[in-house]
């Protein structure tokens, strides 16, 4: 097979199976089978995705194939097609496994739902596989912009597929409406970009005078995307979809696609060296921001969804140190650990049907296999040293310093440290604290879910090796070497993870650290401001203009309709019904005739 | 013989038709009586319909040009044209007439024929009249039998009530008309209305008399054709007289004193366009807006057609006014398209009310009770209002395409819009006949009077669809009168 | 021309206009449908007055053959008149004008 | 000239359908179905011979000539070019889909199809007119039947009164199937009342001899002309199109008609009137297109936000997709105003998409309330459950409304903001753009309100998916969505020939302006 023909391979099955599941309901609609189909396909899809990977990594050069796909006066203008090079190769088979170890894990996972459920379950994650996938190749930014609103709708529809639930249907509808608010910036972004370059290719800088405009903009749909402060809202309400969807789509691949778009168009942001350090900043600040409300969640899904936040801070932090290895080697390692956090907090939620952290007291005995993988997913987000995190992490807080970005190296110093306190929380309340009712009756997840979770366990543990390879892969230079900042980085982890035994753990101390922060922090300040802007004032603009439509405008055409039926109905009081009056009005016609004659005569 | 005689063709045909049923009415009165049958009673009208039909079919064989009466009479294509429009709706007058008069009138058959034959015969005088006092005559003789013909429905109020309101204001307006021609002979000296124009076209200047004159008798056209504020009588009388003889009176006399304008203002005192074109305009306007306002909120249908008509008068009236060869000949074709979609409203009116109620509610449901009934009356609502594929449609458009290229460009905007208004009441009767009300039994309809309707709506929908060979051949009628 | 044998043609049309506009005065003003009738008729016969002195100033007979014409035509229109009055008269026993005005608007 | 008369068949195969159905006797529900859409399917397979054989090239093909009066310069001339085809195709798309959503109709469904039809030929012969005359004759045949459709089988619904003009609520029966119907038909036919002027004004400055497009595209329009022909013209047909102010026809008539006239009016009728704004004014009078493009273009930005905020506030699920039209419809003309050829493109492209889109809407709209006989989304909820079906068609219009890739919305707008970028002010594209999101606002909003949640309420024991027929609605309207999302180039390439050609006089007269 050729390169382009696994490229598109990996694309086509699961397109396939979408297509199939979406038009043939009996098949959809029987459920598991779907479900194994749909699973096959993206273990299929994942293999074919490795061995592209195997053959960039054997020194394959880079490919691009499209078909035209707009024209502008017979020019092509947009074209859809597959760019296989080292970024998108690896991304790729990232992309394919977590995708494809959360479908078998879903197979377990969704087991007990209704049978058409899963049917529509596993259609939408083969979309997303087809989604993601031409993100990931996308040869210019617009089809990056396609596969990037595709992924976004199947965000909303896996976020409601419990649409029944009140919460569900909020939850997705919320998610839609952020990330399309922001995403108005990056369609401008191509609009600008396009009207300046005549194309919407990723490789040549816009020029003057929007050479910061464009990134700037395209960064606006970033911050949406990838959750950066203030437009993270929405991704913990995501967290009402199921726990595969949220380990799939909200941590592992789409979230992170900002960050992929960054280190795709990186041409276009390294000549803005303004925007670079507003992210660096931005990242910093999301990192910790996001690092601090996770400390106050009970529910163990926004813990990591707040993890998430925080962790894409990081990597947009690194991206804006000009450090697209440190952003994206960091992408990689987090897609497999928090992917793996998730499904580890999957299996504890399948066990106690709960989300709350509390409820999952003593699971360490009931579940210890997938108790150990979920603390080793939790060591590697806390940046345990030799975790994959560690590395990764290490390497974007090197950057930092390397580009001199002392301040929100220091932030993210902080919310390391505060990383490691959280989910030494998670760990010791969840599995080792008091026994709770609900988990009484925990059983073990079945194998289709323990086997995925291994792998991303390994992955998780191993993953940090991989940093060379990515390097090379980019034909950049890579060696790991621990200076002030790694070391500084690893203590403070430790750190946190210490004070968390301390507190949670041991409980030998119990002291509260900033109590009224704790109260704020719950009571969603962001989410306030947007609910605020949103009832106070999208709304009442919105009731305005429709009230003005109704009431003014249209009025104002009934009156002009109104205004001839009355002076229809005025008018005919001229029609007296006396018949002098008739021969009268005759009789002043010809005065006015003979008037008429005199003054035109005259003149 | 007198020489050129073929000249009077179509008036003498007329006269000929006229004379037979005077001849029938007196066997069939008797016959009638004694056998109290319908049959030939309704002979009557069917004799005086089919002769009117076939004097129509044999103006094709008439050799055209001819001269009589030393000049006093012409048929030239004009003329013609104008002859053909007449016979065309008093023919459909008659036929629309046949079961009316049966129910209404019994046993005054020949006296509701003979009078309506004579009136048409007045007026297929005027289409060829270039003669004062020739033209004078035939006015009468075509006005005169309207007063009685709208006086028929003697035994109810609103007729006795019409018909002293048409004449009253129809004798004002003769009388104003004939001391207008009073002047014009006295200062040009002749009656002879090409004489008249070789004479200006010398550059005799007329002075104030001869002004004066023409103004006066400009108002008394304007009475026959219904031209605010000559127009009063109009809805009276629509209401009050019997309804088949209104859809004969609100086309004929209008083509008549149309034909009559052309003669007098054109032909004759076309050196003066200065002095009353403004007038006509001015009559056009104020015709198009108060017939249009008036017409917004009448609910008796025959009020309706009535005050809509007069909005017609003012879009021929602006035809009249452009006095081109392509505007002369958009009134020609704007008249024939007229005659068919008026008179088959009105037809259509007649059967709808003819136990004595004409206001919307009685049309309500009419598209349910008879579909073809209703739909026949869309069609004619959709040609009085302009639309497409109706006579009506190409009538309009055409005659604001000629003002428009005569500069009236204001007009054309005020045509227009008032054109939408006037669809507003029409819809008003289409909702009344397709949305409102239930359905029923369906009016009776004798067959007659379909045969009329259905003429009508020939005529509409085939000048609708291919209007061609009749606006060709009514532009060149136009240009043969100009040219020559 | 002749006309120096009587007063100047002004005179006979002002007289004319002066009966005329009495007739009009009295087609408006007279509530009794025979008194209007008459006032039509003085209107037509000012106009036969206008005639005649116009086609005395032409020097020809043509213009007393108009009014000849006229007064013929007068006389049927008349006619037809007192037979609408007559009916009139016959529905309401009674001809004032004002009594008719049911149609209006 | 001697090939088969294809345009013929497609214009007046309704036509002639009307007239055999007149004679259709009123009780056989099967017979009229199978002529009204026996002659829906010859349009459509017509249409798409045409489409199909239509040479890329580019230029007016499948021409046909009939003079009518030669005398004035009037002649039956048909022929489309890359925009024609696109269009035409669309209208026997939708009237085909039509056609079968109201199956199900009741009642005078005869006299409803001959109305359907009747306006069905006018909409087809506007789009393939090449002489002006001809072209405003269909016109005003496309706008008049929609009185009666409205007024007969339309559906009243009551408006608070309140306002500065309470008083003439009542007086109107704001509201009222018969009120819209007025409204709708009195507005449009005043915009033509414009129309007319304009052309009358142009055929006179050109000459006065002749009504056809071409001579007039040669004329060479003297400037004063254009400056106020232009305006007249954007008026009239933009009353159509739902410019604002001229809009508010729309959500009234919308709301009240019945399904396949919803479908027909808001798929194809609004289309008619930004046609006519592109391909008569702007082609046609390219200094007027010149000089009034800002104007056209703020006005347009006007319709997509106000028509998006207006349809957020609207809790009348009838309403919500009326004014959605408004706002789709000012993206058109937001094209239009470009004067480029990336939003010439779009706009051509955003009337085919938006009609089918607003089709199928409608279409399912029709459905929804023909079961729940309700159209307060406040009232429903957890429908998907009965109608899982509708529930996916529906999200399928409305990701395709707010611009969802993959869909044919979406390839619309983007070329329309392309283009605006390009245009004569920059920020219409941010003005778009917003609009678009302001439409994934409300859409979703009416998704989830309707189609998710708990429920659906008890009352609604009539709720169920399509049956039979009316499946073909809703799948070829789908099908057409998706299709033309993912290969738009079927038709976008046969838009972007025509939009060169009909470009060239607008660029050459705006460098002339830009060069002095």
């Amino acid at each position: 097979m050729t390169t382009l023909s696994l490229s598109l391979a990996v694309l086509g099955m699961p397109l396939a199976c979408f297509v199939l599941l979406a038009l043939a309901w009996p098949l959809r609609h029987a459920g598991r089978v779907a479900g194994w189909l749909s699973a096959g396909t993206a273990v299929a899809s994942f293999a074919a995705s490795a061995a592209l990977l195997a053959r960039v990594l054997g020194g394959q050069g880079p490919l691009t194939w499209t078909v035209p796909w707009l024209v502008h006066g017979g020019r092509t203008i947009a074209e859809l097609g597959v760019h296989v090079d080292g970024i998108s190769a690896s991304m790729l088979a990232v992309v394919t496994l977590v995708a494809a170890s959360v479908q078998v894990y879903s197979l377990g996972y969704m087991a007990s739902e209704p049978k058409p459920d899963q049917g529509r379950y596993f259609a939408w994650h083969s979309l997303f596989i087809v989604a993601m996938g031409g993100l990931v190749l996308a040869p210019d930014l617009l089809q990056l912009f396609l596969a990037w609103e595709l992924v976004g709708l199947c965000s909303y529809l896996l976020i409601g597929f419990y649409w029944t639930k009140p919460s569900a249907g909020r939850a997705a509808v919320k998610a839609f409406w952020v990330t399309k608010f922001a995403d108005m910036g990056l369609l401008l972004g191509l609009v600008v970009l396009y009207g300046a370059t005549g194309a919407f290719s990723f490789e040549q800088a816009a020029p003057d005078p929007v050479t910061t405009l464009v990134p700037a903009l395209l960064f606006v749909g970033v911050m949406g995307k990838s959750a950066q402060v203030p437009l993270h809202i929405w991704l913990p309400d995501a967290m009402e979809g199921p726990t595969p969807v949220s380990a799939l789509l909200h941590a592992a691949t789409m979230v992170a696609a900002g960050v992929f778009l960054v280190v795709r168009a990186y041409p276009l942001f390294e000549a803005a060296p303004a925007l670079l350090t507003f992210m660096a900043w931005l990242g910093a600040i999301t990192a910790l921001v996001a690092a601090v409300t996770a400390v106050v969640q009970d529910d163990i899904k926004k813990v990591l969804a707040y993890s998430t936040c925080s962790q894409l801070g990081y990597m947009v932090a690194a991206l804006g140190s000009g450090s697209l290895l440190g952003g994206y080697f960091h992408l990689t390692t987090h897609a497999f650990f928090k992917a793996l956090l998730f499904l580890g907090a999957g299996a504890a939620i399948h066990a106690v049907h709960s989300n709350s952290i509390h409820d999952m007291g003593g699971l360490w005995t009931k579940t210890r296999a997938s108790a150990v993988l979920f603390i080793a997913g939790a060591l590697a987000l806390a940046g345990f040293p030799l975790f994959a995190g560690f590395f990764s992490k290490d390497l974007a807080l090197e950057e930092l310093a390397h580009a001199g970005h002392w301040g929100p190296l220091g932030l993210l110093l902080a919310a390391a440290g505060l990383t490691a306190f959280y989910m030494t929380r998670v760990v010791a309340i969840a599995f080792f604290g008091p026994p709770s009712e609900k988990a009484a009756h925990a059983h073990e997840a079945p194998a289709t879910m323990l086997l995925p979770m291994a792998v991303l366990g390994l992955l998780a543990v191993g993953g940090g090796l991989s940093g060379g390879t990515l390097a090379g892969l980019w034909g950049q230079p890579y060696h790991f070497a621990l200076t002030p900042v790694g070391i500084a980085a690893t203590l403070v982890g430790l750190g946190g993870i210490g004070l968390g035994v301390l507190r949670y753990g041991t409980r030998s101390w119990t002291g509260d650290l900033l109590p009224g922060l704790r109260a704020f922090i719950l009571s969603g300040p962001v989410d306030r401001f947007w609910l605020g802007a949103w009832r106070q004032g999208l709304l009442p603009v919105a009731r305005a203009v429709g009230w003005f439509d109704r009431y003014v405008i249209d009025g104002l055409i009934n009156l002009v309709g109104v205004a001839f039926l009355d002076a229809g109905r005025r008018v005919r009081a001229l029609q007296t019904g006396r018949a002098q009056d008739y021969v009268l009005a005759v009789l002043l016609g010809v005065v006015a005739f003979v008037a008429w004659g005199v003054v035109g005569g005259a003149g | 013989m007198i020489p050129g005689i073929e000249a009077l063709a179509v008036p003498l045909l007329v006269l000929a038709v006229a004379l037979a049923v005077l001849v029938a009415d007196l066997v069939v009165g008797e016959a009638g009586e004694a056998e109290a049958e319908h049959g030939p009673r309704r002979g009557v009208g069917a004799l005086a319909a089919v002769g009117l039909l076939g004097a129509l079919v044999a103006t094709w064989w008439l050799p055209v040009g001819g001269e009589v009466l030393g000049g006093a009479f012409v048929l030239d294509p004009f003329a013609l044209y104008m002859q053909r429009i007449m016979l065309l709706a008093g023919a459909l007058g008659c036929l629309g007439s046949i079961d009316h008069v049966d129910r209404a009138f019994p046993g005054r058959q020949g006296e509701y024929f003979l009078l309506l034959l004579s009136s048409l015969l007045g007026m297929t005088v005027l289409a060829g009249a270039r003669e004062l006092v020739l033209l004078v005559v035939a006015f009468e003789l075509m006005g005169i039998p309207l007063y009685a013909l709208a006086a028929l429905q003697k035994r109810q109020d609103a007729g006795v009530e019409g018909a002293l309101k048409l004449y009253l204001t129809g004798a004002a307006s003769s009388v104003v008309m004939l001391y207008g021609l009073s002047f014009l002979y006295g200062v040009t000296g002749t009656t002879s209305l090409p004489e008249i124009a070789r004479g200006l076209a010398q550059g005799v200047d007329g002075g104030p008399l001869l002004a004066l004159g023409l103004l006066l008798t400009l108002a008394g056209m304007g009475f026959k054709v219904g031209a605010v504020p000559f127009h009063m009588w109009v809805p009276d009388t629509y209401q009050g007289a019997p309804t088949p003889f209104v859809a004969f009176l609100s086309v004929g006399p209008k083509a008549a004193g149309f034909a009559a304008m052309v003669r007098l203002f054109v032909e004759g005192f076309g050196p003066l366009r200065d002095l009353w074109w403004p007038l006509i305009l001015v009559l056009s306007v104020a015709s198009m807006v108060l017939g249009s306002l008036m017409a917004i909120g009448q609910d008796h249908v025959k009020r309706l057609l009535a005050w809509s008509g007069i909005s017609h008068i003012g879009l021929l009236l602006l035809a009249f006014g452009l006095a081109s060869d392509q505007g002369l000949g958009l009134l020609l074709f704007y008249l024939a398209a007229y005659v068919p979609t008026n008179m088959g409203a009105f037809f259509v009116a007649q059967v709808v009310g003819r136990d004595g109620d004409d206001t919307l509610p009685a049309w309500q449901g009419l598209a349910r009770r008879s579909p073809a009934l209703g739909g026949v009356m869309l069609v004619f609502l959709l040609s009085l209002g302009g639309i497409p594929f109706a006579a009506g449609f190409w009538a309009k458009v055409l005659l604001f395409w000629a003002a428009w290229q005569a500069g009236m460009g204001a007009i054309v905007l005020l045509g227009a819009s008032l054109a939408v208004l006037a669809l507003f009441f029409y819809l008003r009767v289409a909702r009344a006949m397709f949305i409102e009300g239930q359905g029923g039994q369906a009016p009776p309809v004798g067959l007659p009077t379909a045969a009329a309707i259905l003429l009508c709506l020939l005529g509409v929908v085939g000048l609708g669809v291919w209007p061609r060979p009749f606006v060709d051949a009514a532009i060149a009628a136009a240009g043969a009168l100009l040219g020559g | 021309m002749s006309l120096a044998a009587g007063p100047p043609l002004v005179a006979w049309l002002l007289l004319a206009a002066a009966l005329f506009c009495v007739g009009v005065y009295g087609v408006l003003t007279r509530k009794n449908l025979v008194a209007i009738l008459l006032s039509v008729e003085l209107m037509a016969n000012a106009v036969n007055l206008n005639l005649v002195a116009l086609g005395r100033y032409q020097g020809e007979l043509l213009g007393q053959a108009v009014a000849l014409f006229g007064m013929a035509l007068t006389v049927a229109e008349v006619g037809v008149g007192l037979a609408i009055v007559i009916l009139v008269h016959r529905r309401r026993q009674g001809i004032d004008v004002d009594e008719l005005s049911g149609l209006s608007g | 000239m001697s090939a088969f008369p294809w345009l013929s068949l497609v214009v007046f195969a309704p036509l002639v359908a009307a007239l055999v159905l007149l004679f259709v006797p009123a009780g056989s529900r099967s017979t009229t179905r199978v002529v009204a859409i026996a002659s829906t399917l010859v349009s459509l397979l017509g249409s798409l011979r045409v489409a199909l054989g239509f040479d890329p090239a580019g230029g007016v093909q499948f021409r046909e000539r009939y003079p009518l009066i030669e005398s004035l310069g009037i002649a039956l001339d048909l022929g489309v070019d890359g925009w024609g085809v696109s269009l035409l195709l669309l209208t026997s798309i939708i009237i085909f889909a039509g056609a079968f959503a109201t199956w199900t109709l009741q009642e005078r469904d005869k006299e409803f199809y001959i109305l359907l039809l009747a306006l069905v030929c006018g909409v087809f012969g506007v789009f393939v007119s090449l002489d002006l005359f001809v072209f405003f004759l269909f016109y005003e045949i496309a706008v008049l039947p929609m009185y009666l459709l409205i007024g007969i089988w339309g559906s009243t619904k009551k408006v608070a009164e309140a306002g500065p003009f309470r008083f003439l609520f009542r007086l109107l029966d704001v509201g009222g199937k018969e009120y819209a119907a007025m409204k709708l038909t009195l507005m449009l036919l005043l915009g033509s009342a414009f129309i007319l002027l304009g052309i009358l004004g142009m055929v006179d400055a050109a000459g006065g001899g002749s009504f056809s497009m071409e001579a007039l595209a040669s004329a060479d329009l003297p400037r004063g002309l254009q400056l106020w022909a232009f305006p007249a013209l954007w008026l009239g047909f933009g009353t159509l199109a739902g410019v604002f102010p001229f809009h508010t026809w729309s959500p009234d008539g919308h709301a009240s008609a019945p399904t396949a006239v919803s479908m027909l009016h808001a798929g194809v009728l609004m289309k008619l009137g930004a046609f006519g704004v592109m391909r008569v004014g702007m082609v046609l009078l390219p200094e007027g297109a010149a000089a009034w493009a800002g104007v056209v273009g703020v006005v347009a930005v006007v319709n997509v936000v106000y028509g998006a905020l207006s349809a957020m506030r609207q809790s009348d699920l009838k309403y919500i997709i009326a004014y959605s039209s408004v706002s789709h419809m000012g993206v058109v003309m937001l094209g239009a105003a470009t004067l480029t050829v990336d939003g010439w493109n779009g706009a051509v492209f955003q009337m085919f998409a938006h009609g089918l889109m607003t089709g199928l809407f409608f279409a399912l709209v029709g459905l929804v309330y023909e079961r729940a006989h309700d159209r307060e989304i406040g009232n429903m909820g957890g429908f998907a459950k009965a109608m899982p079906a509708v529930a996916v068609f529906f999200t399928i219009a409305g990701l395709s409304s707010l611009g969802m890739p993959g869909l044919a919305g979406f390839v619309a707008e983007l070329l329309v903001f392309l283009g605006a970028w390009g245009g004569p002010m920059p920020w219409w594209a941010l003005a778009g753009i917003l609009g678009a999101w302001i439409t994934a606002v409300y859409v979703l909003r009416a998704v989830r309100a309707i189609f998710w949640g708990q429920g659906p309420p008890e009352r609604y024991t009539h709720l169920h998916d399509p049956r039979g027929p009316e499946w073909v609605a809703l799948v070829v309207l789908a099908g057409c969505l998706i299709l033309f999302g993912v290969a738009p180039r079927l038709i976008l390439d046969d838009i972007d020939v025509a939009t060169g050609e009909h470009l060239a006089p607008v660029t050459a007269v705006a460098a002339e302006q830009v060069t002095p």
